[in-house]
């Protein structure tokens, strides 16, 4: 399978280990990515707030250059997710306005690839049968919850995921993996990811409730689909650690360099991991 | 209860600029609160989700503009998601900023504003993000000056926040996709 | 014997005699329709009161086994289920409706004007009138109160001079007869609660304060203004207009305890048809809860909201005169704001009464009032139209506050336990 | 050469306000074949027939054209008006100059006027053309079908019954008695809704009239008014019945909670909907009455009962309100409060919709004797913690946010169309709205009746409805049913198709076209024909018959060319 792929920012910067998990991820799993050449910012909440034609037109860039390159576009930040597929639904849904943001960006669009989140091209597209066939280390005893945050799953209209109040999908993938996710009514809720500079300390009683919850749950982890809110949930506490879905897959698949992206953690996972036998 | 402000006369104009900015029909709540009881951030708001929308319904552009209801709001979604009149609120959240930006108004979260207008402002000249010339701007102005140094510090020595800026090579597409789009 | 000529009445009516079997359908006024007639246009649909109703009046009018006995009251009840003896008494038109032909031209004469009842107040009828063009039976009464030629001892008498056919009978009597029945339905519908009780809504003494039946009369393409919004005071298009629900309903103290159940869907129904006469105006309703509660309803309402009308959720405290306009105060508990609006004209949606005579009726009847004055029926859940006593049933408002579909919905089940008790006389 | 009549109505403002009628008149009465032409203020009314009358007989005419409202409105009133002259009634016909002149072209009086004339012309055409025609006699079985033995249902079947009439009362369950037989009890008197019901479901079992098939389904429904033929599967075998009359009785159930899926319905055992509820409340039901959380067994000390769980919510559940479930609540509240004293109910609510005699003093009754506590507001969320339901609400009336441990929450959930509702109008060929609800024919004056001739509507089939309404609509079925068997024949509107025997090649395609089974190739002709009494005059055999052998009566080819001759 060949499929683009459009990292975003925070994944050539704080969200590193995402970047590199994915990658070895999907070349494992017998992905190939290319990379979007030259892509840009999709403008964030910043572009939204402000300007709606350039929250539009920013992401509209990028799948102009993701047409050229044909196949669906994977793209791992939640935050990036949404914003390539609202202007996806523009483009496709509303004649008037999709025409005015064809016009800003100077192409037009044509469609016949999707936007697609990396969990659902792994769950949905590879299947999870076929990964559970490659699995080699099991994540035996590792209990965590499974955190989709806001974006990936709101609006539901736009984002076409599953229902936005029980999603399931992260969740049949740890247990694919051999992790143990558990029940909380938490998965779905802000952690303040958008104020994390400008209002922290709103973002920091949003982070705190949801570790406390994730703790009385029984979790020894968070597992995130989300730079924005992985940041923010790592920079305000020191006592859970997160992983990105994707650097749980490296482990359970046996990627050798997983070990690598331990160290890129603000909150070392490596105690954890080592408790249950799963680094050295 | 309160008993605040008086309405003296509804302007319907302000409802209907926010409606068509943001594509949704905001005199169909009839005010469940739904939005509000699921809102994450409602605490901390002037006025809930619900209430905005209801001075929207009176006309009362300038508290509604000068709230930091409007500000605070994570764009989370969850209140359009399940709001029974199918209102995407914060579609209109979006729209009562852009128009207090537009029109110059003062704001309540200071901040919040000054943090969208610098991150803007770096992907209109990078194309990208660059999280330290964000950080180096933001810190000073918002007078949040050492308030984000250690985390930052320990971002750099783990090589999450490369120190030089790339530009990518369509930065002037994407500088004139921001002048096309006013 | 069907006791009131509203919808409900005449659907009892329509079934029974459809079904065979003779009808006597009393009326106080001197046409059918009830309250039906008075209205503009009907929630959901929009559509046209008059247009939908006229065809059931003619119906009822030119049915071989319907008798027609307008004009005309209850005077006594004697005798039990399966052999009834009523008393009718009908009250003198002075007209002899057996030689009017109905052209209108005594109405047209008349040189007496008085306000009319069947518009409100709001619209003027001559001395001998009848309620409408559409009327059946199209014949008119002549109104003793207001007539010259009464009141001033054989002066006027313009009606008998130009009437074609010589059919004014100044000596006209009233007229009691005795009528055999085998079975009663009892529809005699509904007043609304008079303003002069809600005092601080102005009580009535306010001309651009007005109850919901006045407003329906300003909608109306036949009332006074030919359907054109204007205010009674001077005749100006009003550009806000404040609608009060629950004036005197729901409120214990000052009004009934009771809902009056149709109020929210007229008066959204009312402001709806407001913004379509006039675009730019404002329409307000104040409310505490919107009861939506029937088919297509709900998303009534919510057009309503959608075309820009505002709810505001509160009970409106005060309304009083100042510069030309009408004050409301009011609340708006949603924004915890006290709201304050100088309106054109205010409607009000007074409550819902049972009609004048009801406990009178009842007693001759022998059938019980609850609580609220209206009839009570046998048992609320599964024998709402059985009145208690054999042979007499329940149709329609008089029984409680209700809609036109169920109004009708109760006419027909009258005509269903009135023909199943027939056919137990007498087998098909 | 005939002579028609034309009576332009005003309809008051109606057709007067954009047309200028008088112009109109005066076009027409030059018209070819025009002998007689007037307005009038309403046509429809007692003078206004009259004028229609007179001018029939003293003009001698044999054509009349009433250009007036939509056909569907008056044209049965001015047939009626027209025969009782002595002229045949298919001899007039309407022109709508109203719904398709005055009422969408308010804003150009000039050529509105014209086109009223225009209209009015092609009709004119149309009467010169016509038939005098004469209506089809049917037969008629004396038998009602009821479908569905819930309280609408049983109603229908004893009134009709008692009249002397006999019914076939085809229920789906073991039982009659339906969702009124799993209620606790009624609000406003807490009465015992089974022994309300058993007195009716006696009324019914007792009747020699009545026969009741319980576990039985209509499977196939052929006829028409007077004479269906019903097709009953009982308990795996299949039973004719011949029937004249319908009532379709097949009342509700509720939303499925699961989807709702941010109150964690049938995910969480202790949130449970208002049916469940009341089996929990009910003597007979699981608990015998006692009121326990479903998953381990306690008394729940705080219950939450949530209004509008799906209703007044087009993005989720459905945009329609459900009716009943602000006083099922109260009643399902008041209860909880009078077994668990020391417990607390809370209610969220949007609006309170007590809508009904004595409702509005039910539910305050509620807040002053009970004290439940009203809430207004949606709950946002609900889910488990620490062995309790958190639910997270607001109350719009402080502006507050509202979360309440509970240990039971009571989901309102919409009343839908019971299953297979959909399939069943099918099967009647009965139109049903958006939401899967059977329409009625006139949602103001024929609330009881469908659209389809000898087929009525009884109960929460049509609408959400609570008992007395499902009870007195129960009986105007009945009294329909009842009018319907006492009249000596029925007959069938007679602008059906024919078949010209010359042109008819047997072909076979009207009768694939037909969607009323109104056509079949004659086994000996081999030509097609017509079942009078089925055809509903469609036209759908017009368009498809290749050798124009099909044509409607009083809608032929040289009428409708001469109708466009009209206008061009």
């Amino acid at each position: 399978m060949r499929v683009s792929y459009y990292p975003g920012c925070s994944l050539h910067a704080t969200a590193v280990e995402y970047d590199l998990s994915i990658r070895a991820v999907l070349q494992r799993l017998g992905v190939e990515l290319t990379e979007v050449p030259d892509w840009n910012c999709c403008g964030a909440s910043s572009a939204h707030s402000l300007n709606e034609t350039l929250a539009l037109a920013l992401p509209a860039r990028n799948l102009a250059l993701a047409q050229e390159e044909g196949g669906d576009l994977v793209v791992p930040c939640a935050g990036c997710f949404s914003r390539l597929k609202m202007a996806e639904k523009v483009l496709r849904e509303d004649p008037p306005k999709g025409g005015k943001i064809e016009k800003v960006v100077g192409f037009k669009y044509k469609g016949g690839f999707e936007v697609r989140s990396p969990l659902d091209l792994i769950g949905n597209l590879i299947g999870l049968e076929r990964l559970h066939n490659m699995i080699q280390r099991p994540l035996s005893g590792l209990r965590l919850v499974a955190y989709y945050g806001c974006v990936l799953v709101r609006p539901p209209e736009v984002v076409q995921f599953e229902d936005p109040e029980n999603p399931q999908l992260l969740n049949r993938l740890l247990q694919t993996l051999g992790a143990e996710p558990l029940e909380w009514s938490y998965a779905t809720d802000c952690c303040g990811g958008n104020l994390a500079l400008t209002r922290g300390d709103l973002a920091k009683i949003l982070v705190t409730k949801l570790v406390s919850k994730a703790r009385e749950a029984g979790a020894q982890a968070m597992a995130t689909v989300c730079p924005l809110c992985h940041m923010n949930l790592e920079m305000r506490q020191e006592e859970m650690p997160l992983f990105y879905f994707t650097e749980l897959m490296g482990l359970a698949l046996g990627i050798e360099e997983s070990k690598k992206w331990w160290g890129k953690h603000l909150i070392d996972p490596r105690p954890l991991l080592r408790t249950l036998g799963l680094t050295d | 209860m309160e008993i605040s402000e008086t309405v003296v006369r509804v302007d319907p104009s302000f409802l209907q600029e926010v409606n068509q900015r943001s594509g949704q029909l905001i005199q169909l709540c009839y005010h469940c609160h739904k939005c509000t009881a699921g809102c994450p951030v409602a605490f901390a708001m002037d006025y809930g989700p619900d209430r905005v929308l209801r001075m929207i319904q009176f006309g009362l552009k300038e508290q509604v503009l000068g709230s930091s209801a409007i500000w605070i709001c994570a764009s989370c979604e969850t209140c359009g998601t399940r709001c029974p009149n199918e209102i995407d609120i914060a579609r209109i959240m979006d729209a009562l900023r852009q128009i207090t930006v537009e029109e110059g108004l003062p704001t309540k979260e200071r901040n919040v504003l000054l943090f969208h207008k610098l991150f803007l402002s770096i992907v209109k000249r990078l194309g990208r993000m660059h999280e330290a010339s964000l950080m180096a701007l933001y810190m000073p102005l918002s007078r949040n000056l050492f308030s984000y140094i250690p985390i930052g510090v320990k971002m750099i020595v783990k090589g999450k926040i490369p120190l030089l800026p790339h530009r990518i090579k369509g930065s002037d597409e994407v500088k004139k996709i921001f002048e096309r789009s006013g | 014997m069907v006791i009131g000529g509203g919808i409900s009445g005449m659907q009892a009516a329509l079934d029974i005699a459809d079904s065979g079997y003779e009808v006597v359908l009393v009326e106080r006024l001197p046409s059918i329709g009830g309250r039906m007639a008075q209205l503009s246009e009907t929630f959901p649909t929009l559509d046209c009161a008059q247009c939908i109703l006229t065809p059931r009046t003619v119906e009822v009018g030119h049915h071989e086994k319907i008798k027609l006995a307008t004009y005309s009251e209850v005077e006594e009840v004697g005798g039990h289920l399966g052999d009834f003896r009523v008393k009718v008494r009908r009250k003198p038109a002075y007209v002899d409706w057996e030689r009017c032909t109905g052209c209108g031209l005594c109405q047209e004469k008349c040189l007496w004007q008085v306000p009319s009842d069947f518009e409100r107040g709001i619209g003027k009828r001559k001395a001998i009138y009848a309620l409408s063009p559409q009327a059946v039976p199209n014949k008119p009464v002549i109104d003793r109160e207001h007539c010259v030629y009464f009141q001033k001892e054989g002066k006027c008498g313009a009606c008998a001079k130009f009437c074609p056919v010589e059919a004014i009978d100044f000596q006209q009597k009233e007229e009691i007869w005795e009528e055999q029945v085998g079975a009663i339905v009892v529809a005699t519908g509904y007043d609304l609660y008079p303003m002069e009780r809600l005092s601080e809504y102005g009580g009535g003494h306010y001309p651009d304060v007005i109850d919901s039946l006045q407003f329906e009369r300003l909608l109306s393409a036949s009332g006074p203004t030919a359907g054109e919004i204007r205010r009674p005071s001077d005749g100006a298009v009003p550009k806000e207009v404040v609608f009060v629900q629950c004036a005197g309903s729901r409120d214990p103290e000052r009004g009934v305890a009771y809902c009056s159940q149709i109020c929210c869907m007229y008066t959204a129904k009312q402001a709806l048809l407001y913004k379509h006469k006039v675009h730019h105006g404002q329409a307000y309703v104040f409310y505490i809860d919107i009861r939506a509660g029937g088919k297509g309803y709900e998303e009534f309402v919510q057009r309503a909201m959608e075309e820009g009308v505002l709810y505001l959720r509160g009970k409106v405290s005060k309304i009083f005169p100042q510069n030309g306009k009408v004050m409301v105060w009011g609340a708006d508990t949603l924004s915890g704001k006290r709201v304050e609006i100088a309106a054109d004209l205010v409607v009000l949606a007074t409550a819902i009464l049972p009609s004048q005579g009801t406990s009178d009726l009842a007693e001759k009847l022998r059938i019980k009032i609850g609580e609220s004055g209206f009839y009570e029926e046998a048992h609320p859940q599964v024998r709402p139209i059985e009145s208690g006593a054999p042979g007499i049933y329940l149709a329609g408002a008089g029984q409680g506050p209700k809609d036109i579909p169920e109004a009708v919905a109760q006419g027909s089940a009258a005509a269903a336990k009135v023909l199943a008790l027939f056919a137990s006389e007498v087998p098909p | 050469m005939r002579k028609v009549g034309v009576f332009v109505c005003h309809c008051g403002n109606n057709i007067a306000g954009a047309v200028e009628v008088e112009r109109v008149t005066e076009a027409l009465r030059s018209y070819p074949g025009v002998a007689y032409s007037i307005d009038y203020l309403y046509v429809c009314s007692d003078p206004g027939q009259d004028l229609i009358k007179e001018a029939i007989a003293e003009r001698d005419l044999d054509g009349v054209v009433v250009a007036a409202c939509s056909p569907v409105m008056h044209e049965t009133t001015f047939r009626r008006t027209v025969a009782a002259a002595g002229l045949n009634p298919y001899l007039c016909e309407v022109a709508n100059i109203r719904e398709q002149c005055s009422w969408v072209h308010r804003d150009d009086i000039e050529r509105a006027t014209l086109k009223a004339t225009q209209i009015i012309e092609t009709i004119v055409e149309k009467v010169r053309h016509d038939e005098p025609l004469l209506p089809l006699a049917m037969s008629l079985v004396r038998r009602a079908l009821i479908i569905g033995g819930g309280i609408a249902g049983l109603q229908a079947a004893s009134d009709i019954a008692a009249a002397g009439y006999g019914v076939i009362l085809v229920e789906r369950e073991e039982g009659v008695g339906g969702r009124m037989a799993q209620l606790s009890g009624t609000y406003l008197n807490f009465d015992s809704t089974v022994d309300l019901l058993r007195e009716k479901i006696e009324a019914v079992t007792r009747n020699p009239h009545v026969t009741v098939l319980t576990r039985a389904q209509v499977e196939e429904l052929g006829g028409y008014l007077g004479d269906f033929k019903v097709k009953v599967r009982r308990q795996g075998n299949d039973e004719e019945y011949e029937v004249g009359a319908i009532v379709v009785a097949t009342g509700y159930e509720l939303y499925p909670q699961e989807w709702l899926s941010e109150y964690g319905g049938e995910r969480y055992p202790d949130v449970i909907d208002g049916l469940e509820f009341e089996r929990m409340l009910s003597p007979t039901g699981p608990t015998g009455g006692e009121i326990r959380c479903p998953s381990d067994g306690r008394v729940p000390q705080e219950v939450v009962f949530v209004q509008c769980a799906g209703s007044r919510d087009p993005e989720r559940g459905v945009a329609y309100c459900s009716k009943i479930c602000c006083m099922y609540t109260a009643k399902q509240a008041m209860m909880y409060k009078m077994q668990v004293p020391q417990g607390q109910a809370y209610i969220f609510y949007i609006d309170i919709r007590a809508l009904g005699k004595g409702y509005e003093e039910f539910t305050q009754r509620g807040m002053e004797e009970h004290r439940v506590l009203y809430l207004r507001g949606k709950v946002s969320k609900v889910f488990p913690q620490d062995g309790k339901m958190m639910v997270w609400g607001a109350d719009t009336l402080s502006g507050k946010g509202v979360e309440v441990a509970a240990d039971l929450v009571v989901l309102a959930t919409p009343m839908v169309p019971s299953a297979g509702a959909f399939e069943l109008a099918r099967k009647l060929r009965v139109a049903t709205d958006k939401h899967g609800f059977f329409s009625e024919a006139h949602p103001k004056l024929r609330p009881v009746e469908s659209l389809t001739p000898g087929v009525y509507l009884a109960g929460a089939c049509q609408a959400p409805k609570d008992i007395p309404e499902a009870v007195a609509q129960g009986s105007a079925a009945a009294a329909k049913v009842l009018s319907l068997f006492s009249q000596e024949k029925i007959t069938h509107d007679p602008i059906v198709a024919v078949v010209d025997s010359e042109l008819c090649a047997g072909c076979g395609i009207c009768v694939e076209v037909c969607p009323y089974e109104a056509r079949e190739i004659h086994p000996l002709t081999k030509i097609a024909v017509v079942k009078e009494v089925l055809c509903q005059g469609c036209g759908a055999c017009l368009v498809a018959c290749p050798n124009k052998a099909s044509q409607l009566r009083n809608f032929t080819p040289t009428q409708v060319m001469a109708m466009i001759g009209a206008l061009v």
